[in-house]
This record gives structure tokens, C-alpha cells and sequence, in this order.
């Protein structure tokens, strides 16, 4: 048994679902906010990350991530960023692959907050942003965990965009979902079953840690 | 992380019906020249996509030669693929009560059929030559289920969700699927031949001493064994 | 001194509701809006604050514009410096009762009223409960202080007492009082309650329908509506007894209860509930103070 | 009849707060919970509902056991036939107030009060309208009506006229009256407000941390309290004027305000804002009968 | 060009969506409501089908299905149910795919409603269905939004399981993410863009129809 896959995954599945969660809170604060009329292209624009199969997302991240390419050639030479085949190139992949699941349940949560919490806030000189910390995200924690438990999770889970910009390579972009669709491939259904309940045990564990936590079954140990 | 950009490493990409043949190779190859091998398996056209992107492969090992043909066509390949062993077809079965053969499929008891998609897998447009040439296309229209790769064909028919399904002799000769089920070999002269070819991509780093003399091991007697071993024909 | 002179239109389903507004306040005074339900107080109080900016028109607090239509200057409610008792509390769920007075102290306030607001407002029980383990009355407490809690500028309380009992609420109507002479508030009080308004304000704003529609102390304002100046007073018959030759007949004033003496014709057509007038013949009233409470 | 029997104890952050009820409630009374806030009121009305559930006892309505810990039976609140008007009025956000009023009728409930409520309260205007465009008090009036569209048998009205001015509280304190005489309703109120409680109730039940520490018919819970059948008010003054040699002191009790004649000596230790007792020297009071308001 | 892909994706994310819809208003509605203790354990599971690789979950769904297994041939031969190579296939797999998004949105949307909403409607003798379907759900309309056009798009994208248990059969499994990785596979970039870009437009018109209505831009058409 190969540890690294599984190592792998979960830090890029921990990267992505935090830097996403960067990207997403003031995204869906503005959503939530707004009353813009460009408020429903962005919204549709969001979910559209899903509707493409991962694995032609991921041909098209490559094509456009590529070294060969203008945009590829500006990150390049520009940032220094190589997005294909290597490990940040996965995540920026996942981001964008995994941006609705946060989006969505953050903006749905924002929304549903009386607006008089913003406004006591604002009333008493709190800036958006203190209120925006303070005050509502405290308040729409479950629908935060439902944002960072489906990131995760997808991210965990993700294969074809993964296998297209990263090219299964060991130790930087061979991940477990690859490495267990590998073994399946060669027809080895132990090893995949070894993988995938290795996987399933450990995410298990990890989710029911956060529910039971959020649930508050382990308050006498937590507070 | 840190790329291990080691001279003696050598990566190559390979098609996935290779990957049983290529296994021993690698191990043959390593144990022979103490060079590394590590071998990225995926379909064919996913792999060409990605070196056509700047995939860091040093060797492109396809289950056909119109990818590796692709590749020379825009530049990225040295020399034309040559072609390093020939895929034959078989039937197979994983059913306890069937027995592997062309008329079976017609029956009743064959509710699916699997193959690989003619479209893209070379073996799976031998299968749709099969059954042009016995006649039986039209009348299994309704059975056929179609794998992504012949990795895919080969989980519909061990799963048993299809009975019977074509797929390459490499997969049946394999050591995991040694004892596994039944099959037949198709006729030679019921499809075309099935050419696979190699290729070293070119990259911007100075060409490998491994990758060239992994390309040159499959050619060889030793190499030429093993690809035999597997049912892969290598006369030219 | 704010200068209100501003127009809105709320759209409703039904139309519009249009408020209407020309007012002067000076500073330091304490004002109360009164008016019927759904006369425009909240909104009134929520254009102040900056939670709802108007259509055109302008709001000159010491002479510096917070908003104005032609001008196109709108202050955000972070830059006004108001305290503000919101109509359904708006307490913080996530935070408990001290909490949330800390989050609204202000950067750089030198003095610390949370201990001295948690006191008076009976507070100090429920200091670690979160607003959804309290009663109505003591959320309502809890919002109280709150807005005490940053000293604003303006005071904003839209039926802060509402949910009280009369005991607590005369502590609270003395602490608002205080408090808005202390800091040298302008205070402005949403209240149904007349005796509570008579207590605390010195200007009395009556709206309707969007609209001012008198404005002026509280005595003027009220005496008209009231039996003014003669000593009787308007209350409910609670019951009617036989006493001898005479009836004894109880009277709910407010909530005093008095007894006058009537006769067989006068009992005639008096029934338990009746609203009745109780007055004074011969009336020679005396005054005395009733000492300061501790 | 309801027999009430039971204990709760309510976990709060900082310990324990105990509800510990015993009470006997005749068919067709009319109820009034009184006590401090905090004291269990709203607790009170939530477990008779259902909403919550007691730790141990029981509750009998006409002998039928809605709760008994012992046989543990526990009716649903949806069995209870109860009208509750919430203190946070819990309308449905996406009803207008016509189909809120709507949702709340009973399959099969023959008559149709919907037109008549919404008539009283004065709701026909804002019939289209959601909850979230209403005023308070519109609010408040919305909800009542709603509780009492059901035809309830038993009606639990939680400070229900506390955001009303006093023109259409008074309206809609005689219509619950009238409501809970037609309908024979058992009905309890909680209320901080005397005037209202006199003019409705028949008992009222004072609470004090979480236990009923009195309980009696109105007059005799509050005479002791209050002043009792002396003519003598209690009120604020609100200004001292002088006129040649005497001064007119205007003093505000309630909402009605006298003007009283003192002298320099009685005016000394007096000042605006301070709380006195004006009292009758010989007082002869007459009563006279208010003309019904058509 | 060739419609049938696209018109099958559509007919396959509808019914999904549909069949999911109902499944998770009372799954999610438990959840919001429950104080079991193994609601931390049910909460967990819903969202493990997102953490295995989708090639990898459908592969486990094609041995299940499978006639030659115990559970796939009581389905068979009880149930008359064949799930493997069919569209009824697809359904139940893509059901199971997409439970987490369509189940923890709305869970979190009914967990955020107000305690005297329900309340009121049982002191009103309305059962919970009642409740929930007159009440409740009315109220979290943007959680629903979300679950709604998440498992949707998702279906729509959706390709590894689909892939596995489908069998890419013309007219009956073959999919649009199919037929266009069908077409990257043989290097017919321009037919794979062609469809993807209508795929795209397409599911970009219906969302943004959706997030219109949902925004209130249509009103005047639509009251
Ligand atoms: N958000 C809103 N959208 C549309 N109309 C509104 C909104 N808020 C209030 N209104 C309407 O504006 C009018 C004034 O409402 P407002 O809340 O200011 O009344 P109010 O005087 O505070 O009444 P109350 O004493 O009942 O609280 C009412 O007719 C109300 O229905
Ligand atoms: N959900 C809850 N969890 C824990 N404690 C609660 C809860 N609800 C109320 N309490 C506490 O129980 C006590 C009684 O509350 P209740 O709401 O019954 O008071 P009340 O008499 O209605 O007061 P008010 O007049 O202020 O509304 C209070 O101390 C309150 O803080
Ligand atoms: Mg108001
Ligand atoms: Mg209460």
C-alpha cells in the first residue's frame, strides 16, 4: 500500500477547500448583497463549472494552462506559474471546478439572515467586514459547513479535471481518486478496493468529526 | 514540490491496453540497465492531448499509430512512430455457463456485449470488423455496450453486467486475469491488422540516453518475448 | 440640531406609502414620535440611522449634510454615530447577552459602561445567555443596553419598553432619562404608552399616514385630547355592590382602583365594564411628594 | 377545565431555571399571566400549547389527559384546537396577510371569519400585502387575527396589544372580549398592562420565577398593590407656574393632566419631573356613564 | 451535429433532479428536525458518494447492478429492474451521485428557519407535511435554488459513473459529457467545442432563466 496518493489528496483537497473558501465568502457576501443586474449572469456563471464533464473541463483548463498557449505563456513568464502538470495547477483547477459548492451555500445562507443583524452592525459603526466576521458568518455556520464539507469532499472525489492538467504524475499529481481508477483499469480490484475503502474510512472519519462537532455531540470535550 | 528531474528516470506514457506487457518490460528494462522506469498509463488521446500541451513524457507508447502519427505531424516526435507489436483480438466470458463463441452471442442467454468504443480504441473498431464480417452487426445492434478504453470493456465483462465482451489477448494473458473466465481468439483475417506504435517525444530538454534505449529494448528479442508473451503478434 | 426636509416612497403591493418629512430638532432635546400602527415612525427613525435613504430632500445634523438628494451626499449608518433599539431587537444570535454589548463598544471609548448598563438593566444573570435562551422582556433589556453601550449621539428607540413590566420599565424610563441628560443625547422614542412619553420627552411628533401632523409639548398635545384641567378622570366599573340603602361602586382608574358611593337612580344604568367618568364636586386637592426611591 | 400539574426544568447557560405549575383553570375564563419578565410566562403558554413538553405531571383539559408523564401520553399540538398569538408574531413570510389568515382555518370549519376579523382589525388594506412590508403593530394585529380565525377553544394571546396605540388596542381589546364571550373560549392573556388586564380578565395569575406565587380575581391582586379605594393619584409634574401670589402646579397622572393650586411653602421641596400624590381633601365624587362609541 | 445526446443529458438531469427532489425534502427536512444520535452518522454518509472518484463509484454501482450479483439479480427478477446499460440505470446512479447537493442545502436552509414558524402552523393543526410544504419550503426558496440547479448542472456534467454503468449506447446511455469526450478522445476538437459550447449555452440560458425568476427581473411577465 502506497501512502502518498492519499497524502496527496488530502492536501490538495485541504488547499483547495481553503483557498476556495477565500475566494468565496466575499463572492457570496456581494451576491447576497447586491442588487446589481448583472447579479444573475454572475450567479448563472458560478454553476456553470459543473455542467461541462470534468474531464473536457480539464481539457480545456490544460489547453488554456498550456506553456504553448498566450495566456499559458503570460502566467509562465509573467508569475512564474506553471499550471499544467504540476501540484498549484491542480488546485486552481479544483477551485474553479469546486466553486459552486461553496458559493451556493454561502450565499443561500447570507440571504436568509434578517437584515436587521447587518444593520444593528452598521448602526453601531461595525465596517462590512467586521460585521461581515462578527456577525453573519457566525450565524450561517451550517450553511458554511455544508460549503466546505461538499468542497472537500469533491475535491477528494475528483478525477477526470485532476487526471488532464496533472498527468498522473507520482508524488506531485497522482492523487487517490487516479490511483485507484488506475488499479481498476489494470483490473487490480483488490489494490482499488484496499484504496477506495482506505479513503472512504478516512474521509468517513474526517466528516463525522466535523458533524458530530457541529452538532454539538462533543461539547463536553470541545468547549 | 520538487521535480525529480533524474537522468536516470524515465517516463513514459502508455496506452492502456499496454499495461500488463508493459509492466514486465519496465521490470525486465530496470533490473537489466538500472534506469528507472515510470510508466503513466491513460487512453490514448487523453495522452496525446497532454503531450501536445507540454506533458514532461519522454516516451509515448499508443495503442495505435494515429496518435503517434498525430504527434510527428505537428513536430513533436523525432523520428515517424515505428510499430512494435501487432494487438490481437479475443472473446471473452466471465459467465459460469457460457462458452465463448461467436454464435453464443446471438442467444439469449447474451443479453450485453461489450467493446471498446469503435470510435476511438482500435479494438473496439476490430470488434465492429468482427461483426461486419460474420454478418452479425445488425442483428446485435441492440446488445452492444460500448467501454471508454478496453480497460473499460474488460470491468463491464468481469463485473458480469456484460456477458460477453471483446477485448486483447494481453488482458486475459495477464497475471491478475490468468484463470478468470473464458475466451477465444478471433481470426486473424477477420479484422484488420492492429498496428502499435512507439514514439520519443521531443522535449526541450537534451533527448534521454534511457528513453532511447528503453525505445531500442522493445525491439529487441527479449523485448520482442515478452510483447509475445502477452498475445501481441510482432511480426512485421 | 438635525433639519429633517426629505420625501420617500415605500412600494408596497398595494401602492405606495409616501413619507413626507419637515422637521427641526434642536439638539439635546428628547422627542417622541406618536402616531397610529403603520404612520411611518420605523421609517422615520431607520432614514435617520441611514438604513433607508430617501428620494430627494435632505438631513443636516449640526449643519453637516448626513444626506442629500442634490448633492448626492448619503452618510452610511457607520459615520452617524446613532443608537439604535430595533423594534425586533436585532440581538446577535451567535454572541451571548455580554457579547453583545462588547461588539458595540466603539474603538477608542474611554469609558467602559458595560458593567455599570449590565447593573442597571438586571442584566448581569443573563450576562452569558445567548439571545435565544431569553425571555421577551430580556431581550429587550439586552437591546436596550446595547445601544446605550457606544454613547451614541442620537438615541434611537423604537417601543423599547413594550415588553416590560411596569415595575422594570419605570427603572429603565428613569435610566433613558438619565442617561439621555448624562450624555447630552437627542433622543428620539417610538411609544403608544402616554404616561412613559409625559415622563421622558419634551417634544411630541405626531405622524399618520406618512405625514406630520402636530407637533409640540406634551402637555398641549394631549391636554386637548384629554378632559383637561378638571380633576376627573375616565375609568371601567369592576363591580357594583349593595350596601344598605346605597351602592358601593368600584372604579378601575389607570390602575387605581376607587370606590364612590352612588344610589338607586344612579346605579340605574351602570353595568360591571361600563366606561364611566369619575368627577369631583367640590374638589380641593393636595399635593405631597413621594420621597426618592434608593 | 384545565387541571395543570407538572414540573420543567429549562437547561440555560448558567444553570437551571424551574417551571413548577399547579392551577386549576375554569372552562370559560379568562386568564391573566402577570409577572416580571423572565418569570416562565411565555414557558407557561408553551407547554399548555404542546411546544414544549413538561419533565413530569400531568395537564387534564376536561379530564382528557393532554399530558401525563406516568402514562406518557403527550397530545400533539395539532390535536389541541389552541389559538396562540406569538410574541414574535411568527407570521409566515411568504403568505400574504389574507392567506395567512387563510392557511389558519380549520378543514371543515363551517364559518368563515375571515372578512369579519380582517374587518375589525382594520387589515382589509394590507389583505395583499407580506409580512415583511408591515408595520409592528400592523404585525401584531395580523397575527391576532390569525389565531382567531381557527375558532379555537382555548386562546393564548402573548402580549398581544403591546406594540398598539391606545385607539385600536381598546378596539381590539373589546373584540377578543366579545370573541371570548361568543366563541366561550378559554383564553389567557399575558399582559403587563393593568388598564388591560382589569378590562378583561377574571383572574389573573401572578408568576414569579418560574411558580404562580398569587393568584386571585384582578381587584384583589392589585387593590393591595395600589393605593387603594382612597381618591388619590399618583403622577409627575411636569411644570410649576407661578400666577401672582399662588402657583398652578400641572401634574401629569397617566395620561390626564390637572393642574393643582399650591402655595410657596408646599412648593418648595418640589421640582419638575418629581413623583407625587395628589389626594383629595373632601372629595365627593359623582359618576357618570360614557355613551357606548357606535 | 447530433441532437440525441443532448436532448438524452437534459431528459437524464430532469428526472434526476426530480427524483432527487423528492427524495431529499424528507430526508433533509429528518435531518433539520432529529435529535438522534445518529444523525452526525446519516449527515456523514450523504455526503460520501461525492469522496470516491466517479469512475471508481460507478464501477461499484456496475458489480451491484450486476445480474450475475445477488442484489442486482433481486432487482431483476422482483423488480423487473435493469440497472445496468440503462437509463433507469443511470438515474438511480446519478441520484446517489448528487444526494449531498441537493440534500445539505436544503437541510441547512430548513435548519436556519425560525422555531415559531412551525410551530405556529401545529398549533394550527396542520400536519408537518402541511408544514413543510406550505410553510417551510416556501420560505427557504433559495436553498432550494441551490440543491435545485447544483444536482442539475451536476447531472448534466456528469460523466464517470454515467460512463461506467451506462455503456455509452446511442439513444439510450450516450449522454452529451460522453459524446464529447468521445470526440477529444478522437482528436475531433472542433466537434467536441461545438458541443460543448452549445451544451454550454444551453444550460447558460436555463440557469440564468432560473436565477432571473428566482431574482424577481421577470416579474412583469411573470405574475
Ligand atoms: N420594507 C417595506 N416595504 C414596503 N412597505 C413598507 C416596508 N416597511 C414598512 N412599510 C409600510 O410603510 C408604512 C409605515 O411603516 P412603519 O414601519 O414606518 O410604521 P410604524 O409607524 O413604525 O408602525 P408600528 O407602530 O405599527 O410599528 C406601513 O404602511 C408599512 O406597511
Ligand atoms: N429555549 C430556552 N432555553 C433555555 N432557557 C430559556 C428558553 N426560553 C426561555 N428560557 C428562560 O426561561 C425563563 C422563562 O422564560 P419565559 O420566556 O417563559 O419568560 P416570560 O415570563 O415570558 O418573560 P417576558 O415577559 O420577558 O417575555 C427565562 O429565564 C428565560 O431566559
Ligand atoms: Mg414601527
Ligand atoms: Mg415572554
Amino acid at each position: 500500500m502506497n501512502w502518498e496518493p492519499l497524502l496527496l489528496t488530502f492536501e490538495l483537497a485541504l488547499t483547495t477547500t481553503i483557498a476556495l473558501l477565500l475566494v468565496s465568502i466575499p463572492l457570496a457576501y456581494w451576491l447576497s448583497k447586491t442588487t446589481s443586474r448583472i447579479k444573475p449572469v454572475i450567479e448563472t456563471l458560478v454553476s456553470m463549472p459543473l455542467v461541462l464533464p470534468p474531464t473536457v473541463l480539464g481539457f480545456y483548463f490544460l489547453v488554456a494552462f498550456s506553456p504553448n498557449n498566450a495566456f499559458g505563456e503570460w502566467l509562465n513568464s509573467w508569475l512564474g506559474l506553471q499550471l499544467v502538470f504540476s501540484f498549484g495547477g491542480l488546485v486552481v483547477a479544483s477551485m474553479i471546478y469546486s466553486l459552486p459548492f461553496m458559493v451556493q451555500p454561502i450565499q443561500a445562507g447570507l440571504a436568509s439572515l434578517p437584515a436587521s443583524l447587518s444593520e444593528a452592525a452598521a448602526v453601531m459603526g461595525k465596517s462590512r467586514n467586521i460585521t461581515l466576521f462578527k456577525v453573519l458568518l457566525p450565524n450561517i455556520k451550517k450553511s458554511l459547513l455544508t460549503g466546505i464539507v461538499l468542497a472537500f469532499a469533491h475535491t477528494v472525489g475528483e478525477f477526470g479535471v485532476v487526471l488532464m492538467i496533472g498527468g498522473n504524475i507520482p508524488g506531485r499529481t497522482r492523487v487517490a481518486s487516479i490511483a485507484i481508477y488506475d488499479e481498476v483499469e489494470a483490473l487490480n480490484y483488490e489494490a482499488a478496493n484496499f484504496y477506495s475503502l482506505t479513503l472512504f474510512a478516512i474521509t468517513f472519519g474526517m466528516l463525522l468529526l466535523v458533524y458530530l462537532i457541529n452538532g454539538g455531540y462533543l461539547k463536553r470535550f470541545w468547549k | 514540490k520538487k521535480i525529480n528531474e533524474d537522468k536516470t528516470l524515465i517516463r513514459m506514457a502508455v496506452a492502456a491496453n499496454m499495461q500488463y506487457a508493459i509492466k514486465e518490460l519496465a521490470d525486465q528494462f530496470e533490473k537489466d540497465t538500472g534506469f528507472t522506469c515510470e510508466v503513466i498509463l491513460g487512453s490514448s488521446g487523453k495522452l496525446f492531448a497532454q503531450i501536445k500541451e507540454g506533458a514532461p513524457y519522454d516516451l509515448f507508447i499508443s495503442a495505435d499509430l494515429t496518435y503517434p502519427e498525430a504527434l510527428y505531424t505537428i513536430d513533436l516526435t523525432h523520428e515517424p512512430p515505428r510499430v512494435y507489436a501487432y494487438g490481437t483480438l479475443v472473446l471473452w466470458t466471465c459467465s459460469s455457463t457460457l462458452r465463448p463463441s461467436l454464435e453464443v452471442t446471438e442467444t439469449d442467454s447474451v443479453q450485453h456485449i461489450a467493446l471498446a468504443n469503435p470510435k476511438t480504441a482500435p479494438y473496439g473498431k476490430a470488434a465492429m470488423e468482427v461483426l461486419d464480417f460474420y454478418g452479425l452487426s445488425s442483428k446485435l445492434q441492440d446488445k452492444l455496450v460500448y467501454g471508454e478504453s478496453i480497460g473499460q470493456t474488460n470491468q463491464f465483462i468481469t463485473s458480469g453486467a456484460a456477458d460477453i465482451g471483446f477485448t486483447s489477448q494481453s488482458v486475459v494473458e495477464s497475471q491478475a486475469m490468468k484463470n478468470k473466465g473464458k475466451w477465444i481468439r478471433i481470426i486473424d483475417t477477420a479484422y484488420t491488422p492492429m498496428p502499435q506504435g512507439v514514439v520519443l517525444i521531443k522535449r526541450k530538454k537534451p533527448k534521454k540516453q534511457g528513453a532511447q534505449a528503453f525505445y531500442e529494448y522493445l525491439f529487441s528479442e527479449e523485448g520482442k518475448d515478452i510483447l509475445q508473451k502477452f498475445g501481441y503478434s510482432v511480426h512485421e | 440640531m438635525i433639519k429633517l426636509s426629505y420625501q420617500k416612497q415605500l412600494k408596497t403591493t398595494d401602492g405606495f406609502f409616501e413619507l413626507s418629512i419637515d422637521l427641526d430638532i434642536p439638539k439635546g432635546a428628547f422627542i417622541c414620535l406618536y402616531g397610529p400602527s403603520g404612520a411611518g415612525k420605523t421609517s422615520f427613525l431607520r432614514i435617520l440611522a441611514g438604513l433607508l435613504a430617501p428620494d430627494k430632500g435632505s438631513i443636516l445634523v449640526n449643519d453637516i449634510p448626513w444626506y442629500h438628494s442634490d448633492k448626492k451626499i448619503g452618510l452610511s449608518p457607520q459615520k452617524r454615530n446613532i443608537g439604535y433599539v430595533f423594534q425586533d431587537y436585532a440581538l446577535f444570535p451567535n454572541m451571548t447577552v455580554q457579547e453583545n454589548l462588547k461588539f458595540a463598544q466603539r474603538k477608542g471609548q474611554t469609558k467602559d459602561l458595560i458593567p455599570e448598563l449590565m447593573e442597571v438593566m438586571e442584566l448581569s444573570q443573563l450576562a452569558n445567555r445567548t439571545p435565544d435562551t431569553l425571555s421577551g422582556g430580556q431581550k429587550q433589556r439586552a437591546a436596550l443596553a446595547r445601544a446605550l453601550v457606544q454613547q451614541p449621539d442620537i438615541l434611537l428607540l423604537d417601543e423599547p419598553l413594550a415588553a416590560l413590566d411596569a415595575q422594570i420599565s419605570t427603572k429603565l424610563q428613569d435610566y433613558i432619562l438619565n442617561a439621555h441628560r448624562d450624555y447630552s443625547l437627542t433622543t428620539i422614542l417610538v411609544s403608544h404608552d402616554l404616561g412613559e412619553i409625559m415622563k421622558l420627552t419634551d417634544t411630541v411628533v405626531v405622524m399618520e399616514q406618512g405625514r406630520i401632523t402636530k407637533s409640540g409639548r406634551p402637555q398641549e398635545i394631549f391636554m386637548n385630547r384629554q378632559l383637561s384641567g378638571k380633576f376627573q378622570f375616565t375609568g371601567t366599573i369592576l363591580s357594583i355592590e349593595k350596601q344598605d340603602v346605597i351602592y358601593v361602586v368600584t372604579v378601575l382608574i389607570y390602575n387605581t382602583i376607587i370606590k364612590v358611593v352612588a344610589d338607586a337612580t344612579e346605579i340605574q344604568e351602570l353595568r360591571n365594564g361600563d366606561s364611566v367618568v369619575v368627577a369631583s364636586k367640590a374638589f380641593n386637592p393636595v399635593i405631597y411628594k413621594i420621597p426618592e426611591r434608593s
